[in-house]
């Protein structure tokens, strides 16, 4: 079979994904474009594993799954930490840093 | 006798001096420098003038992983800088010790890293080795000019000062690595030493030779400073303090010039050959618009300071013109002027202190008359730096523009008007300070005793060396022609062929 | 005769360091004292040297002693050395035995001076110098000497410092004698590079061999040793500073721009004749500059009224006669005008020190006259030096000037027209000379005299600075009511009438056809010369003749002139007003030199201070550098701007050129 | 058959020692927390921290010279491993010193800011002994998301939370596309192994899958390390975090970054160097340029010193460019060299936070000569040898990377190297100049000099100044500064260590 295929659908999510991260202003959309990213990552890596026909690939897909989900969690306790100190949820309006 | 002691004393003495109390840190620094100076002249005298090469060599692998060796020694080409530098320092710290400075303990303990910083880029016959000290050396001149320094300005001067000269030092560290990577035999473990160094370098590709030789030169001639990069050169000077401007003034950049002897013509004597017209117009350059503008500024200290540009450029001339007697008499030249400037210095100081502060021609005049001592001390001083037949100054200059008149006989001539030009703004600054009308401010006042026994030691040494420079000259004999031998070998040829 | 020979040097050298080192114990006038019987002593010493060569055979007569290695090394063989030969103790006799007795002057004439000890010093120590300078057995030690005499010369011009013009013509003369040096160097780099040593007699032995297919390079060397003689000898153009050096002590100028340093370049040619001889066209250059010259100063002598100046000029003239007899090959010749004119020329200007200080140190002639009566010593004095100079026979300048004229005519060919400007010249030195002496001593007393006659001294009440009118600043300077006169002082009496006798007897040395002395004693070291200017005895008498009859006729002139139809001057002066301009301004050599040399080089320093260290060293140097960096950090610290998204634009964008060149690396 | 698979690999439970003692320690610190009285959480859990760093150092001194896969060749212990650990164990162990009295732990409870600490030293750990890309990025991970928490966690102050924010979000983007790289890789050679990879690769060298996933995956470790264009969150999250938690991403995330560089790169991808190294080089002059220019002019110092390290990733990148052993010596020596400086500098800044009210502004430092002689001889000692000035450990340290740097060829770029010190120097010296040549400011014209509020060290509103002598903090200060001297003048022990990293790399010669 092609993998091509496979490929050219998870760079299109790994794009859109980049490209939301680049184009919402809410941190919690953010993290869901991350999401993409990498789950756009996992579907290479299983077509690769198909691919190949070796195992591998799908075990690092499960890995990356867990990972993911841990840091998604940061980022939603980050948020609401963010959200107690009555800070604007809006990343353009988080720059007190630059220079 | 051991290198190591007389290059760490100084360092060694004001570190104990830490732990004196703040109002007794001068002694240590004394001391040592003293010590130091003893030593020197010990070296003087057990120096052996009919052996060849380098001698009370130390020999001691320092870092194996990168082939640096601590390797120290000496021969014709420093013997007598290192004398200079002992001498001057001794002669600037005195000085120093005979005022009150704050945070003194930091004071010296710069002042003893700065000697032993300069004695040991003198002393160094290991590449790397140089190349550390010859930074190292500069460290303390910042603290000096920065922490104790005098116009309001100061740090912001040193700055320059030190990144201006810093980038001519870092660019011959990334050279020297070059220098020890590419002259590594297939095989053999990389070495800095130079004298190993040297029998290898030829197994650099030329065009790699000409880009480290340039960086070289970039250091040598920031440091020195020759036109037109001497842009760190006015307000540095300014800012430090006259006793260490002596010092530096006298010493540091004969290192530079140390180094193109030492390092330059015999490591890269293709190179040499290569650049000889540039270098020679730089150092013409030099000698032309140091004095012009050295005639033209009031400022005393800019006065020397673009005198020294001047003498430098002969120095620098004279090594380029390739030739036994040019590079004979710039290291003469070189210990010369060391020996001149820094007791001018230390009348600039004396001249400021009885001209209301002011180092302003135009606030001085007419001191001579209740001050004959002081006048009679700067009259020799004056006369010898602008190299008066009689002094060694002239000697020196003899011999570089002999040696220039041989190779490149058109740019002697052109270098000759340095020669009037230079009577011209010493003797203007003598009268200007010392003879016409009383100033506005002036009060004429004797050389105290105690300055003048730090004065006129040194311009005894003057008039001594005047008598028989044969003294420097016999022992540089040997290493200055074996310093040269290659990158004169190559120019033969071609002169064969003018002929 | 080693010793004697050294002790020449040591004397005078001694002399400077007990006055340097005493300056503060000695009592009263022991300084001079001191000094002058330092020279005195090398005087007696020069004598012993003497009398040891004369016993030596004809070819022993060039002795060279060794004293240490100066610069020896790397094919340079500098040693401190000195030459006894004929020419050099002639020399030294010379320079000694008028030094002496213009010591013996000062000591009385700059008594209460505030800088006495000082003086003496520096007079000693010139007096080593120009010894150094004629005994020198290589070129290095040459070139010390010559610029020691140089550095005397400046120290004593500038000797009253607290006069700005003093010390501008200290710097001034300092610096031309520089230039002069720097031509000695040049020379003798041309020559060392073909003859491999500095030695003289060795230079001299082989230079026919050394300098066959050289010819080019011995001329160059030998213009460039010329141009060092012309500024020590103040030859045209490098003679402006011999004027100014007036400013000095009355003594300065009578034996150091009188009777010994200006007369080294005469001394250099002569010591170098056996080059010269081997470059015709360096003999001519040198001969016509001396001949330019003594025109030249001959006028503008003629038109100056300051007493010393008119001296000076007439010095140049002079040594413009020499200059031209030595390079034209008459060496003894020189020698003997050299020797003369320090005797009869010396005198001068001691006379008109007298004078001066009669005048409280006013030295204008305009405010001078009829000191004849008050002042019959100096009126002596001065009557003998002015025949004398004006080569009146049987004055002693009547023997030596004809004989170098006489000796070129011997030449013959285009020689003679250098002859005749040598007896224009002398008309010249007739006229202007003795309108000096009818302008100073005829005519009715200027108050000054008349002080004089009446029996007291006339002296400023603030001593002033006669050059500009300006009060001294303190009791710097011109001595107040204790300065001498002639009529007044031991010493200076002794001095003068000395110097008077032997301005009248000099000439007794070499009288054609009589005696031939110092031809005789200087033969050795001319013995290698291949020109034998033997004159016809015809030219002689007929030089003889001319020479006389000139003199008197210029004497006669200047008597119609100034003294029995005064005004006459007046009406000249109107006539031929653009030529009184161009003398009285002194051919406009000064504003000359001004013009092509001083302003450039003044240009140049005020440009690169106000605009080249501004613009290039630490604008483009240093501003440029810094300028790129710190625009750098701007745009860096710009990028930076706190945005978070701008940040991940950014990682992508460098993601994305990251991975384009990976894959142009593919494909 | 099924039980043969099934069977779980052979572990080397010594070779993984340093491992469990940084997760154990963890663990423990962990529970310890949880218990009440004051001195158990203010002393004994970083006492235990500092332990655990211990024990993970004796075990990495323990099992040094060894050289084994562990786990089914998941991981290798070799030199680079040991040496790298023995760098971020120190860097961390100093940050519990510094750490001591902060805000941070007060604010996230002792227990878990500790705990996080132990975890991400763990995951530094992973990441250099991975040789699976498998556990490269699992070892990313677990460095990166504790350092998320870390920064965030002065929960007080609104810089802190952006920081977190701020790396949390742009570090995802970074392993993701770190991710998509391995996969890529992955793809290319049909397996996650290192080794199989390396042998892979030298076949399907310009494979364009293979390629891409090289792109990625610098990108995704030149974010870690820092290096341009991937460095702009280093500026605002150093400047943000507690300086304790500061110093320790700036020395234990750069050598964590690199070992990984130097594994993936000098042993999977080795023989497509050729595609890399010129890459590399480029954005090793990027980086140089772009950080030292950013440092200049900076007021803040911990800004300074972010900028600052992106330049000497910039210098560090030059060894790994080169893919020799010389280059990875001088690499892992720069790394240990870089942690001495920074250390002391951070201690110095940490100190001055809590006695001036400045913060970390640089006006802090003024006067600090006169003040305290000895913190500024060494922060005057890290600067210097940051800059490069002989006689410190950082000259040797740079001669070293451009020997390394010509000697691979690559001789501009060790030119590059001393022009980007030369600017450095334009900064370095500009706190010199503050600490001997200028005067100490009167605290509330300062103040009013310097904008922000007092806030980078300890949140101001909450704590009043701390005057009273901090030994734990002085210690660093001084220990490491001294170290800075030491080695600049007797560097062999360091040599060693990185001699022993670089024969590691058994590939490279």
């Amino acid at each position: 079979m092609n993998v091509n295929w496979y490929l050219i659908v998870s760079s299109l999510v790994f794009a859109i994904g980049a490209a939301g991260v680049l184009t919402r202003r809410n941190p919690l959309v953010i993290l869901l474009c991350l999401e993409l990213m990498l789950n756009a990552a996992n579907i290479a890596l299983i077509a690769f594993a198909r691919m190949w026909g070796n195992a591998e690939g799908q075990i690092f897909a499960v890995i990356v799954m867990v990972v993911a989900a841990c840091e998604v969690c940061i980022g939603l306790g980050l948020v609401v930490a963010i959200y107690r100190r009555r800070l604007p949820i809006d990343v353009d309006e988080i720059r007190e840093l630059h220079g | 006798m051991n290198l190591s002691i007389l290059l760490w004393l100084p360092l060694a003495a004001v570190v104990a001096g830490l732990i004196l109390p703040a109002t007794e840190a001068r002694f240590a620094a004394l001391l040592g420098s003293a010590a130091a100076l003893v030593l020197s002249i010990v070296l003087l005298f057990r120096f052996d003038t009919g052996k060849p090469g380098l001698q009370f060599v130390t020999n001691k692998v320092w870092i194996s992983e990168l082939g640096i060796h601590y390797k120290l020694g000496v021969d014709g080409l420093n013997l007598f800088l290192i004398l200079l530098a002992a001498i001057l320092f001794f002669a600037a710290i005195a000085w120093t010790a005979l005022r009150d400075w704050e945070r003194p303990r930091l004071f010296y303990l710069w002042f003893g890293l700065a000697e032993s910083g300069v004695l040991g880029a003198l002393m160094a016959q290991d590449l790397a080795l140089f190349v550390i000290f010859f930074d190292l050396m500069l460290v303390p001149f910042y603290f000096l000019g920065g922490g104790w320094g005098d116009t309001p300005n100061r740090v912001a001067a040193m700055v320059k000062l030190f990144i201006y000269t810093l980038v001519g030092s870092l660019l011959m560290l990334s050279a020297a690595v070059a220098t020890g990577v590419l002259a590594q035999g297939p095989g053999q473990p990389i070495t800095f030493d130079l004298v190993q160094l040297a029998s290898n370098a030829r197994r650099l590709p030329v065009g790699s030779q000409e880009w480290i030789f340039l960086f070289f030169a970039a250091a040598f001639l920031v440091k020195m400073p020759a036109f037109p990069v001497h842009g760190w050169m006015p307000d540095g000077y300014k800012a430090m303090p006259l006793p260490v401007l002596a010092v530096f003034s006298g010493v540091l950049s004969k290192v530079a010039a140390y180094g193109f002897l030492r390092i330059a013509l015999p490591l890269f004597p293709d190179a040499a050959v290569h650049f000889q017209e540039l270098i020679l117009f730089i150092a013409l350059a030099s000698i032309l618009y140091g004095s012009v503008l050295a005639f033209t500024t009031r400022d005393t200290r800019l006065i020397l300071g673009y005198s020294s540009v001047a003498q430098l450029g002969f120095i620098t001339l004279g090594i380029f013109s390739l030739q036994d007697t040019g590079a004979q008499g710039a290291l003469l030249q070189a210990f010369n002027h060391g020996l001149v400037v820094a007791p001018a210095f230390f009348i600039v100081a004396l001249l400021a202190a009885r001209a209301g502060g002011s180092e302003d021609l135009r606030d001085m005049g007419g001191i001579a008359f209740r001050a004959p001592i002081l006048a009679v001390l700067f009259l020799i001083v004056a006369f010898a730096n602008l190299a008066m037949p009689g002094s060694s100054n002239f000697v020196g200059e003899f011999l570089i523009l002999l040696g220039v008149f041989n190779s490149k006989i058109v740019i002697s001539f052109v270098a000759f008007t340095g020669v009037v030009l230079a009577s011209v703004y010493t003797l203007r600054l003598f009268i200007r300070a010392m003879h016409n009308r009383v100033g506005p401010h002036v009060e004429s006042r004797e050389i105290s005793l105690t300055h003048g026994l730090i004065v006129a030691p040194l311009v005894a040494l003057i008039v001594g060396i005047a008598l028989y420079p044969q003294l420097a000259l016999h022992r540089s004999q040997r290493s200055v022609q074996a310093s040269i031998r290659e990158a004169k070998a190559l120019t033969q040829p071609a002169r064969e062929a003018q002929r | 005769m080693q010793t004697s020979a050294w002790l020449i040097l040591i004397f005078p050298l001694a002399g400077t360091l007990i006055n340097a080192f005493g300056w503060r114990v000695l009592p009263g006038k022991a300084c001079g004292w001191i000094g002058t019987a330092a020279i005195g002593a090398a005087f007696i010493a020069a004598v012993a040297t003497f009398i040891a060569l004369q016993d030596r055979a004809e070819d022993q007569k060039q002795v060279v002693f060794v004293a240490w290695d100066y610069a020896n090394t790397v094919g340079v063989d500098g040693k401190i050395s000195i030459l006894i030969d004929p020419l050099s103790i002639f020399m030294a006799l010379v320079v000694t035995g008028v030094s002496t007795l213009i010591h013996l002057y000062a000591v009385a004439y700059l008594w209460k001076d505030r800088g006495y000890a000082r003086f003496f010093a520096y007079l000693n120590y010139f007096v080593f110098s120009m010894l150094l300078l004629v005994l020198a057995a290589n070129f290095l030690l040459l070139i010390i000497g010559w610029a020691f005499v140089g550095a005397a010369s400046y120290l004593l011009i500038s000797f009253w410092y607290r006069r700005t013009t003093a010390t501008t013509a200290g710097i001034k003369a300092f610096v031309i004698n520089v230039v002069g040096d720097v031509g000695l160097v040049i020379g003798t780099f041309f020559i060392f590079r073909h003859s491999h040593t500095l030695d003289f007699l060795g230079t001299f032995d082989s230079a026919s061999r050394d300098f066959a297919g050289h010819q080019g390079a011995l001329t160059a060397g030998l213009i460039f040793l010329l141009v060092g003689a012309f500024a020590k000898s103040a030859q045209v153009p490098l003679h402006t500073w011999l004027p100014d050096a007036m400013e000095g002590p009355t003594p300065v100028s009578a034996l150091i721009h009188a009777a010994t340093m200006v007369t080294a370049g005469v001394y250099l040619i002569a010591r170098m004749h056996p080059l010269f001889e081997l470059s015709p066209a360096a003999e001519t250059v040198g001969a016509v500059i001396g001949c330019v010259t003594l025109l030249i100063a001959g006028t503008i002598a003629l038109a100056v009224t300051d007493l010393k100046r008119v001296i000076a000029y007439s010095t140049m003239s002079q040594i413009g006669y020499m200059v031209m007899g030595v390079s034209a090959g008459a060496y003894v010749a020189g020698l003997f005008h050299l020797m003369t004119h320090a005797f009869f020329k010396a005198l001068l200007f001691m006379a008109a020190g007298s004078v001066i200080s009669a005048m409280g140190g006013e030295q204008s002639m305009d405010r001078m006259s009829g000191f004849r009566r008050a002042m019959p010593f100096t009126f002596v004095a001065f009557i003998v030096g002015g025949l004398a100079l004006a080569a009146v026979p049987p004055f002693s300048g009547f023997f030596s000037k004809d004989e170098i004229l006489t000796d070129i005519g011997a030449r013959g060919g285009l020689w003679w027209i250098l002859v005749v400007g040598g007896y224009i010249g002398a008309i010249l030195t007739a006229i202007y000379t003795w309108r000096m002496i009818f302008r100073t001593f005829w005519g009715d007393p200027c108050p000054e005299a008349r002080d004089l006659e009446e029996g007291h001294l006339y002296h400023p009440e603030a001593p002033f600075n006669p050059s500009n009118g300006e009060i001294e600043d303190n009791d710097v300077g011109f001595p107040g009511p204790e300065h001498m006169i002639a009529e007044r002082s031991g010493e200076m009496k002794i001095a003068m009438s000395v110097l008077a006798v032997l301005a009248i007897i000099g000439g007794l040395l070499q009288i054609p056809f009589v005696t031939d002395a110092l031809g005789h004693f200087l033969d050795p070291t001319f013995a290698d010369s291949n020109l034998d200017l033997s004159p016809s005895d015809g030219l002689v008498v007929v030089g003889l003749i001319l020479g006389a009859g000139l003199s008197l006729l210029g004497i006669w002139i200047a008597y119609v002139v100034w003294v029995k139809r005064p005004g006459t001057s007046t009406a000249v002066r109107e006539r031929l007003h653009p030529l009184y301009k161009l003398f009285v301004n002194k051919w406009y050599f000064d504003e000359l030199i001004n013009a092509i040399v001083v302003r450039p080089f003044a240009w140049a320093g005020r440009f690169g201070q106000q605009t080249f260290e501004r613009v290039v060293v630490n604008g483009v140097f240093v501003g440029g550098t810094t300028g790129i960096v710190k625009a750098g950090s701007a745009a860096a610290r710009a990028l930076q701007n706190g945005f978070l998204r701008a940040y991940a634009a950014l990682l992508v964008l460098g993601l994305v050129g990251v991975a384009l060149y990976f894959l142009l690396q593919s494909s | 058959m099924m039980i043969a698979a099934a069977k779980g690999p052979h572990i080397d439970w010594a070779g993984i020692s340093p491992l469990i003692a940084l997760l154990g320690g963890a663990t423990i610190v962990l529970l310890v927390g949880l218990l009440r009285p004051r001195v158990v959480r203010e002393v004994l859990v970083p006492l235990l921290a500092l332990a655990a760093f211990g024990a993970a150092i004796g075990c990495g001194i323990w099992q040094y010279g060894e050289e084994k896969n562990l786990i089914s060749d998941a991981l290798r212990l070799d030199g680079l491993t040991t040496v790298l650990s023995f760098v971020f164990c120190t860097g961390g162990a100093a940050a519990v010193l510094l750490s001591w009295r902060a805000v941070a732990p007060r604010e996230a409870a002792h227990g878990e800011f500790y705990a996080l600490l132990l975890t991400s030293t763990g995951g530094m750990w992973v990441l250099v002994a991975a040789q699976n890309l498998v556990t490269l990025f699992l070892g990313l991970e677990l460095l990166s998301i504790p350092l998320y928490v870390l920064c965030a966690t002065e929960m007080r102050r609104a810089t802190s939370l952006e920081a977190g924010l701020k790396y949390l979000i742009i570090g995802s983007v970074g392993s993701a596309t770190f991710l998509y790289g391995l996969a890529f890789l992955y793809g290319a050679t049909g397996s996650t192994d290192f080794t199989v990879i390396a042998r892979a690769v030298d076949n399907v060298s310009t494979d364009t899958l293979l390629l891409t996933g090289v792109a990625l995956s610098v990108a995704g470790l030149a974010f870690k390390a820092s290096v341009a264009p991937f460095h702009q969150w280093t500026p605002d999250v150093y400047e943000g975090a507690p300086t304790p938690i500061t110093a320790f991403m700036a020395v234990a995330t750069k050598a964590a970054a690199f070992g990984a560089f130097l594994r993936l790169f000098d042993v999977a991808l080795l023989d497509t160097s050729a595609d890399w190294a010129p890459a590399l080089a480029v954005l090793a002059t990027i980086t140089i340029i772009v950080g030292n220019v950013g440092a200049l002019g900076q007021s803040s110092l911990k800004r300074l010193m972010a900028w600052s390290s992106v330049a000497q990733a910039g210098y560090m990148l030059a060894g790994v460019v080169v893919a020799t052993q010389l280059g990875v010596k001088a690499t892992v020596f720069y790394l240990a060299v870089y942690l001495m400086m920074n250390l002391a500098a951070f201690a110095v800044i940490l100190i001055r936070e809590r006695e001036t009210g400045l913060g970390d502004d640089i006006s802090s430092v003024q006067g600090l000569g006169v003040q305290r002689p000895l913190l500024a001889a060494s922060m005057t000692l890290a600067m210097l040898g940051l800059a490069g000035i002989p006689a410190t450990a950082g000259f040797i340290g740079k001669f070293y990377l451009i020997d390394a740097a010509i000697d691979g060829n690559y001789a501009w770029l060790g030119v590059v190297i001393v022009i980007g010190s030369m600017v450095s120097l334009g900064y370095y010296l500009r706190v010199v100049a503050a600490m001997w040549m200028q005067d100490a400011p009167t605290p509330g014209a300062a103040l009013a000099a310097t904008g922000r509020p007092a806030m980078a060290g300890g949140s101001a509103e909450a704590e009043a100044v701390v005057t009273r002598v901090q030994p734990e903090t002085w210690a660093v200060a001084l220990i490491f500064g001294a170290a800075t001297l030491f080695f600049g003048i007797v560097p062999s022990p360091l040599f060693n260590l990185a001699v022993h990293a670089g024969e590691s790399l058994s590939g490279l010669f």
